[in-house]
């Protein structure tokens, strides 16, 4: 148990750290694939220091909310990495939220993401936020129906334990997954704001829509954002990982298997962040009307998925 | 075995009322048709008196009279007077043509026949086959109602009614009760009454008797 | 009556018959305290409160104690009014008084500006309301249950054409009570089928009755639409956008969180209680109607303008979702699997207690802002969490809460309800194994709507700037206001902190109704339905490392960075003319939900042409259901009615043959 | 005794009041008749709770807890109404519609009105009962024409003509009733009295009763104003005087359905089958239908609540139809309930439209703002007829929907689909009146509206409490008419 614990906060507080470096990982690839030379793979760190650095900026009608809101949001990736099994999966926090609580979080977060940018009432926070929940609102029920065609597989919504039963134990071939990789993808690749959906290095209107959230935030506040952005998209691969290709997660309680562990993981991120970033380069960014379809495409699979396993797989 | 002649000629008098009703229906001019009703009273009396006659029923002989005074003199007169005074005696082309009304009127007293049929096998009253004659006469007056575009000559088919009413209740059934006819004399008397009444202000107020004034209360 | 209601009765029952004669007196003396409104506001509404929370506290009693009846003096000669309080009862009891305190603490501030006159009429109206509710959930035979019913009808007709000099009001009281009548008149019907004959209308002898699988679902047919046209139900839901913005917002609130419940309760009385036998395809068909209502609702609830009418949607769809959840209940319970039922009849109960308080505090929270700025319409206000911060804090907690994010209490019965969809595997009818996916996806997807309506209702009114300059003078809601709104929101928050609490007292509900009860598998702070490794969720852990890191974060960013912060104006994109005007309006942020779900909607658009010279703009998604549906039916009524005229045209020879023809045929009809 | 001051005193108050003529308190004699004819009424009703049922003038007089209840419902709204027509009246003498000996015969006519129905209920003799109602219309005729208004007159003339031509078919079943009767009692008095014929009326000939069934209902059932033959009614409603369309509707209507209903028995008696209850059905179900259809085009107050009472009638005539315990029970209740609903409403009504100073609903607007006691008099009358708890037109529709639901489902959704237009027509015309805005005047006397909300009292009180022995009668009655 007390080593539950010790690895709960160990696992945590690495996907904190680690998190700014996969971004900075996905940037460099990207860099390369564009043939551009790339910055140094810890330029998010510098950036985060930088910002922490800096005065904050605030509008004159900003709202207590406005402040409040980074914290949450950091706080809530935190503890969403905290229930995602990286490295090994006797979680003592992950019965409080199973993948249900987690989609609640992450809808937490972005919900007080869109508010905070509300609060302004500068004409681009707001729509910002209207492309925000207009994405969300189809992401957000498919997450739950991947996740429910893993949980159907493995008769529960604990991380652990669906990570437990599909690696852990005899393989089998679920053809459910698959519909449910794809769509997982999808989902993520717009959850995190990346191309084809979003684009996060464009400043312009007609495109943007989580920097146009995050546009009047500056120093600590943006640090916060910006760190709890590149958590999500660690939680996020993680995830990915945990759900289609959990092995090499250390079962409960054999620290032996830890460092290989340790070792997988930092290889499939590696793996999953190139291929992130080769997507990305190939893809062009869709127009925003096409966002719902996209989308929408995903929400479809991942109910396909679902279908599949209750009629081929029960 | 033949019938008493008394009760041939009260069949006879059916017949002749039946007949003075059709006489009524096809009556254009409003004189006759008040004329005719005194002939259908006076008729009705008749065999009201034959009958009281025949069955010993003394209370008939008041009914009798009463039909005397009320439909054959009181009335006819009054209503003389009413035309005179009004000056409604002018001819008048019913609703339905008048053979139409004459074909519609036969096939009501054959179906009043077929109707009272069976009611007649089981009467006790010797003079049972009129009560078809009487039903189809009520019907009759009821056509005439129908037909008439007038305030007066629906009045008479009214009372034209009341005495196939009437003739039910003595032939068929040798009359009601001595207060209930009295009851029913008084209920026509007074309703003449407020007939005539009406008929002044219905005048007054249209200058004229003609039905087609009214006809402004409806659904829009 | 002394002598079946002692001084200090013992029987809940009799207590909560008591609160109702007491809120009966309170009406009618209010229409004594005409002359003095201060009296009315600051004596009659607090002590009417006073009657909610016993009335929570009896229901509350209700839960543990065993049934206890009385047989009232009144009612008709053969059938006096029973009265029965039983777990069910109990639970919505709880439910109406609890959600009832705050809404009538809020009401006694909210009212203190009203006339005399009107107040006083309204507080007689407002008791009534009450009162009508609560006989509603006591009674146990199908008079009292009626009377009770048209009573709440009633009354809170008369509270939402309090303003009757608008006509739009009028119009819209009318629409409501129109259909609340037909609902009744078919609720009519399924008691005159339930009967035992010989004018016995008590419900036990109800119970008793033996029926055919074809009455029984008569029955059902009947109770679905009767209920469902009092909760809302697609398609009867008309009447429900257009009352609740009528009424003075303490009434919505009422009419909202509280009486759509009696439906569900009435419903849940007549098919898992009165009716002894229940078919599976029932489930399917509220299944299905619950999912389009809920889709329906919160579609519709994304492109309203006026904030109340928003809510007015938002109900709609959690009524969809308990409805649904009523489906699945019965459709688990008509096939044997008694847990599952167990486990969506908790999340449909949850579901329905959350609704009450959040859906409250809601529509309170829209009073508060209706007081302080006297304006309906969202494209009018924003940026007053400045000038209101409590108002807008605790109906942040509302809006967070019906968005169903963690760890607030809507979060619970969504989860539950999601749960049961994954327990589902299974069933014998193959033919759900194919629906289950797709209501579960509905179901999120509803969900997930909820947030989108819930930020745009919050930041458009609450956030941003002011679109309108005399928002700036908009004052925060008075202390009595507060009060009910902290109230509602500590219920949002406890409900959701300690579910397992909760689903404890539900448990003889659901005993009672599908003889099954959901066993929790964790422990006081950890809600685990089925099994802890198959599924758990502990809101205070959640809640208390959020808060935590929240915290840690917070002290280490101010430790070892300082904090300073400097004010500037809003990045302006280099254009220097933006005012608030140029946010997002309410349609605007509804916008890309109408695009996409157009196909519901009758839009009406009014645009500009480049020249004009004040150009203005406007856009309004009416239900189509109402084009396509009710307005049909007015025309064939009025045909008929037109041919019925036809009949009545003025002359007297033809009534004569009306007589006449009707004299041939019956003589005919009757000696063939 | 009793009986006989009950008919005495409106008899004699009619001859009295032609005699006193319109001199000062015509009107308070008026109400000083009827409330002397209403303690007499009282009288009898304790004489009948005491007693049970009583032949009273050796046979010519039968009162069973049947007729009682009706006859005290008669007096009672009799009473009522000639309080509520004191101002009423003097208003409309203000307004210049009607002179001195136009008031003199409304007096007269009223209490002679009264008698007959008194008349009609009281007595055992078929051929009574007849002569009675055909004197209630003749009473009641000059009455509907009392404003010599062309529409009036024409309103009085159908009702002339179309009544008295169903009373004429009426008498023609009495008399073939009499022709069967006389073969087993034999001929004389005797043979008409209505509890001689129930005590043989197994003995009587099937083909004659039906016969004579099928003419005493569209006769009565003309007066009753059942679809078809409703015709003359919403003329003679709306064009009247507002007291003699309350009694009209809230009385007339109500001893026509006796008479028929007293056949009814005889008729069931002797056929053994329900002919006569379907035929009831039929009448009653048409009639709720046609009327709900024929409200939703209404414009003028008065007409449109006179349809309404037609509706209210078929579906008492329905209830008495289906027959049994509950339906015989709950057509009294919906009888006594109508009678004392609509003659309230139509007091109501009389004011507001002395108010508007005119029937159509449009020109009647935001009662409660200037008049609150007539807006809400009219307001809580619409809503208590249209069944709406806690009032007791409820109730009675409440045991009828159900038992009709129990035992004649296929009737139902006939009844659903007239309530339900019914409703939506009638109160979506009255909200507009008693609500909004308004700048009608004051009235010059202060209307009366104690008999309103009196009425309205009770039949609330009824609604949530039947007293005991009320019941009681309820329920013989109901068992009388064959539950």
């Amino acid at each position: 148990m007390s080593t539950g614990i010790l690895l709960q906060l160990a696992q945590t507080l690495l996907a904190i750290l680690l998190a700014p470096l996969l971004m900075g990982w996905v940037n460099q690839c990207r860099a390369w694939l564009q043939g551009r030379s790339a910055p140094p793979i810890t330029q998010p760190y510098r950036t985060l220091r930088k910002l922490f650095h800096k005065d904050a900026v605030i509008a004159h009608n900003a709202s207590p909310l406005f402040r409040f809101a980074p914290y949450m949001i950091f706080a809530c990736m935190a503890l969403a990495a905290g229930i995602v099994p990286t490295l090994a999966n006797d979680l003592p926090f992950s019965p409080a939220a199973d993948v249900i609580a987690l989609v609640g979080i992450f809808a937490l977060a972005r919900v007080f993401l869109a508010l905070a940018a509300m609060d302004i009432g500068s004409s681009f926070g707001t729509l910002g936020a209207r492309r925000e929940m207009l994405v969300s609102f189809l992401a957000e029920p498919a997450l739950l129906m991947v996740f429910f065609t893993a949980s159907l597989i493995s008769h529960s919504t604990e991380l652990p334990i669906i990570v437990q039963t599909l690696a852990h134990r005899e393989f089998a071939i679920y053809p459910s997954l698959a519909f449910a990789a794809v769509a997982f993808w999808m989902i993520s690749v717009a959850e995190n704001a990346r191309i084809p959906v979003d684009n996060p290095t464009t400043h312009l209107e007609l495109t943007m829509i989580h920097e146009a959230m995050i546009l009047e935030y500056s120093a600590r506040h943006l640090a916060l954002i910006e760190w709890a952005v590149a958590l999500k998209l660690f939680t996020y691969s993680a995830l990915g990982i945990a759900l289609f290709l959990p092995w090499g997660i250390a079962a409960q309680g054999d620290i032996a298997a830890l460092p290989l562990a340790l070792v997988a993981m930092v290889a499939k991120l590696a793996i999953g962040g190139a291929a992130l970033s080769f997507l990305e380069a190939i893809s062009a960014k869709v127009r925003l009307f096409r966002a719902p379809e996209f989308l929408g495409t995903a929400f479809l699979l991942a109910v396909l998925g679902m279908l599949i396993h209750f009629l081929l797989e029960v | 075995m033949a019938l008493a002649y008394h009760l041939q000629i009260v069949n006879l008098l059916a017949a002749l009322l039946l007949l003075i009703s059709f006489a009524m229906l096809s009556q254009r001019r409003v004189v006759g048709l008040v004329t005719l009703f005194a002939w259908q009273g006076a008729a009705l009396a008749l065999s009201t008196a034959i009958v009281a006659w025949s069955t010993g029923q003394h209370h008939l002989y008041y009914s009798a009279a009463m039909t005397l005074g009320l439909k054959v003199i009181a009335m006819p007169w009054y209503f003389y007077r009413l035309v005179k005074k009004l000056d409604v005696n002018r001819v008048v082309e019913p609703m339905i043509n008048i053979p139409t009304t004459m074909l519609i009127g036969i096939v009501l007293v054959i179906f009043s026949f077929n109707l009272a049929l069976p009611i007649s096998e089981m009467s006790g009253t010797v003079t049972r086959s009129t009560l078809g004659i009487a039903m189809a006469i009520v019907l009759l007056a009821f056509l005439m109602m129908i037909t008439r575009t007038k305030a007066i000559p629906q009045v008479i088919g009214f009372l034209a009614m009341e005495n196939g009413l009437f003739f039910a209740a003595t032939s068929a059934t040798y009359g009601m009760p001595l207060v209930v006819e009295l009851g029913v004399a008084l209920d026509v008397l007074v309703g003449v009454f407020v007939l005539g009444i009406f008929i002044f202000q219905i005048r007054e107020t249209f200058d004229s008797l003609d039905l087609k004034h009214m006809e402004k209360l409806k659904e829009k | 009556m002394m002598e079946t209601l002692p001084l200090l009765p013992p029987d809940p029952v009799q207590w909560a018959w008591g609160v109702v004669l007491f809120w009966l007196a309170l009406g009618f003396t209010a229409l004594l305290l005409q002359g003095s409104p201060r009296l009315l506001s600051r004596l009659v509404f607090p002590l009417g409160a006073l009657g909610a929370l016993a009335i929570a506290g009896v229901g509350a009693a209700g839960l543990t104690l065993p049934i206890s009846s009385i047989v009232l003096p009144i009612g008709l000669p053969d059938l006096p009014f029973h009265l029965r309080l039983d777990a069910l009862s109990g639970f919505f009891m709880l439910l109406l008084g609890g959600a009832a305190f705050g809404i009538t603490v809020y009401a006694s501030g909210y009212f203190r500006s009203m006339a005399a006159g009107p107040l006083a009429l309204l507080a007689l109206w407002y008791h009534l309301f009450l009162a009508g509710m609560v006989m509603v959930l006591l009674a146990d035979d199908a008079y009292a249950f009626m009377v009770a019913w048209e009573v709440m009808a009633l009354s809170s007709y008369f509270l939402v054409t309090t303003d009757h000099k608008i006509p739009e009001i009028r119009s819209a009281g009318f629409l409501y009570l129109l259909i609340a009548h037909v609902g009744a008149v078919s609720l009519l019907l399924t008691f005159g089928v339930l009967q035992g004959g010989h004018g016995d209308y008590t419900f036990d002898t109800m119970r008793l009755a033996e029926m055919t699988p074809f009455w029984a679902s008569v029955v059902y047919l009947l109770a679905l639409f009767g209920f469902g046209a009092k909760a809302g139900l697609v398609p009867m839901h008309v009447w429900l956008p257009e009352a609740h913005p009528a009424a003075p917002s303490p009434v919505s609130a009422l009419m909202s969180g509280v009486m759509l419940k009696t439906a569900i309760y009435g419903l849940l009385r007549v098919t898992f209680d009165l009716l002894n036998i229940q078919i599976g395809w029932w489930g399917t068909l509220a299944l299905a109607l619950g999912l389009i209502t809920a889709l329906y609702g919160v579609i519709f609830a994304a492109v309203q303008s006026d904030m109340k009418r928003l809510l007015a949607w938002s109900s709609i769809e959690n009524i969809g979702v308990i409805i649904a959840a009523f489906g699945l209940t019965l459709i688990f319970y008509t096939d044997g699997k008694g847990a599952l039922a167990a486990l969506t009849l908790t999340a449909l109960l949850y579901h329905a207690l959350n609704h009450a308080f959040f859906k409250g505090l809601l529509f309170v929270g829209t009073g508060s802002v209706l007081h302080a700025t006297g304006v309906r319409h969202m494209g009018h206000l924003g940026g007053l969490m400045r000038f209101m911060p409590w108002t807008a804090w605790l109906t942040l907690i509302g809006a967070l809460a019906i968005a169903g994010l963690p760890p607030l209490n809507g979060f619970v019965s969504e989860w539950l309800l999601l749960q049961a969809f994954l327990l589902t595997p299974g069933l014998t009818q193959p033919y759900l194994n194919t629906v289950i996916p797709v209501a579960a996806a509905t179901v999120a997807l509803a969900a997930a709507l909820a947030a989108y309506v819930m930020v745009k209702f919050f930041g458009v009114v609450f956030l941003g700037q002011p679109r309108d300059p005399a928002l700036h003078e908009a004052h925060e809601a008075g202390w009595a206001e507060r009060l009910g709104m902290l109230w509602l929101a500590a219920g949002c928050v406890l409900l959701g902190l300690f579910p397992a609490q909760v689903i404890d007292w539900l448990t003889p509900v659901v005993r009672l109704l599908v003889n099954q009860t959901l066993v929790n598998d964790g422990n006081w702070l950890m809600l685990a339905p089925v099994s802890a490794e198959r599924a758990s969720y502990a809101p205070l852990i959640f809640l208390v490392v959020v808060v935590g890191v929240l915290l840690l974060t917070f002290l280490w960013v101010r430790r070892v960075y300082h904090g300073r912060v400097r004010r500037s104006d809003p990045w302006d994109c280099g254009y220097p003319e933006q005012d608030a005007r140029m946010q997002d309006s309410a349609e605007g942020f509804g916008q890309p939900i109408r695009q996409i779900f157009e196909v519901f909607m009758k839009v009406e658009r009014e645009t500009p042409d480049p020249f004009d010279r004040n150009p203005r703009y406007r856009g309004a998604s009416l239900d189509k259901l109402w084009f396509i549906l009710y307005e049909p039916i007015a025309r064939v009524t009025d045909w008929l009615s037109q041919q019925a005229g036809r009949l009545q045209h003025g002359r007297i020879q033809w009534y004569l043959i009306y007589s006449f023809a009707t004299l041939i045929f019956l003589l005919i009809f009757t000696t063939r | 005794m009793e009986i006989f001051w009950l008919l005495g005193i409106p008899l004699s108050g009619g001859i009295f009041l032609a005699l006193w003529g319109c001199r000062k308190h015509a009107p308070e004699i008026n109400a000083l008749f009827s409330f002397l004819t209403l303690l007499a009424a009282a009288l009898l009703t304790h004489r009948i709770i005491e007693q049970g049922p009583m032949m009273v003038g050796d046979g010519w007089f039968f009162i069973d807890s049947f007729n009682v209840f009706l006859v005290a419902l008669t007096a009672l709204v009799a009473f009522t109404t000639a309080l509520f027509s004191r101002p009423y009246m003097r208003i409309e003498e203000e307004h210049g519609r009607l002179n001195d000996q136009r008031l003199r015969l409304y007096h007269a006519s009223y209490q002679i009105f009264i008698a007959a129905m008194l008349l009609a209920l009281t007595t055992n003799n078929m051929g009574i009962l007849w002569v009675a109602m055909e004197a209630a219309t003749l009473a009641t005729v000059l009455l509907v024409s009392l404003y010599r208004t062309p529409a009036s007159l024409e309103a009085a003339w159908k009702y002339f003509i179309l009544c008295g031509v169903g009373i004429a078919l009426a008498l023609f079943g009495t008399i073939l009733l009499y022709f069967a009767a006389e073969k087993i009692l034999g001929s004389g008095g005797t043979a008409l009295l209505w509890t001689h014929l129930n005590g043989v009326k197994a003995q009587l000939e099937p083909t004659v009763l039906s016969l004579a069934f099928v003419f005493l209902l569209v006769g009565y059932g003309t007066k009753v104003g059942l679809a078809p033959l409703h015709s003359w009614l919403p003329d003679a409603h709306a064009e009247g005087p507002t007291p003699v369309s309350a009694v009209l509707s809230g009385l007339l209507l109500n001893v026509a359905l006796y008479a028929v209903m007293r056949s009814k028995v005889l008729v069931d008696g002797a056929l053994g089958n329900d002919m006569a209850g379907n035929l009831m059905m039929g009448f009653g179900l048409l009639s709720v239908v046609l009327a709900a259809f024929l409200i939703k085009r209404q414009t003028d107050v008065k007409r449109m609540f006179a349809y309404s009472s037609i509706e209210h009638m078929g579906l008492i005539t329905f209830a008495f139809g289906m027959g049994g315990a509950v339906a015989n029970f709950a057509a009294l209740l919906h009888m006594t309930m109508h009678s004392l609903t609509k003659s309230a409403i139509f007091f109501a009504v009389g004011h507001a439209t002395q108010k508007a100073g005119t029937q159509l609903m449009d020109g009647i607007r935001g009662l409660i703002r200037t008049n609150p006691t007539i807006g809400w008099g009219l307001m809580l009358g619409t809503i208590a007829i249209l069944g709406m708890p806690p009032f007791g037109v409820f109730a009675s529709e409440f045991l009828i929907i159900t038992t009709a639901m129990h035992e004649h489902p296929w009737a139902t959704p006939f009844l659903l689909l007239a309530l339900g237009v019914a409703f939506a027509s009638i109160f979506g015309k009255v909200q507009p009146m008693v609500f909004g805005e308004t700048e009608l005047p004051k009235l010059p006397y202060q209307p009366a509206l104690a008999p309103v909300f009196m009425h309205l009292g009770l039949v609330l009180m009824l609604g949530l409490f039947i007293p005991p022995y009320l019941a009681a009668w309820y329920r013989q009655a109901a068992h009388l008419l064959g539950g």
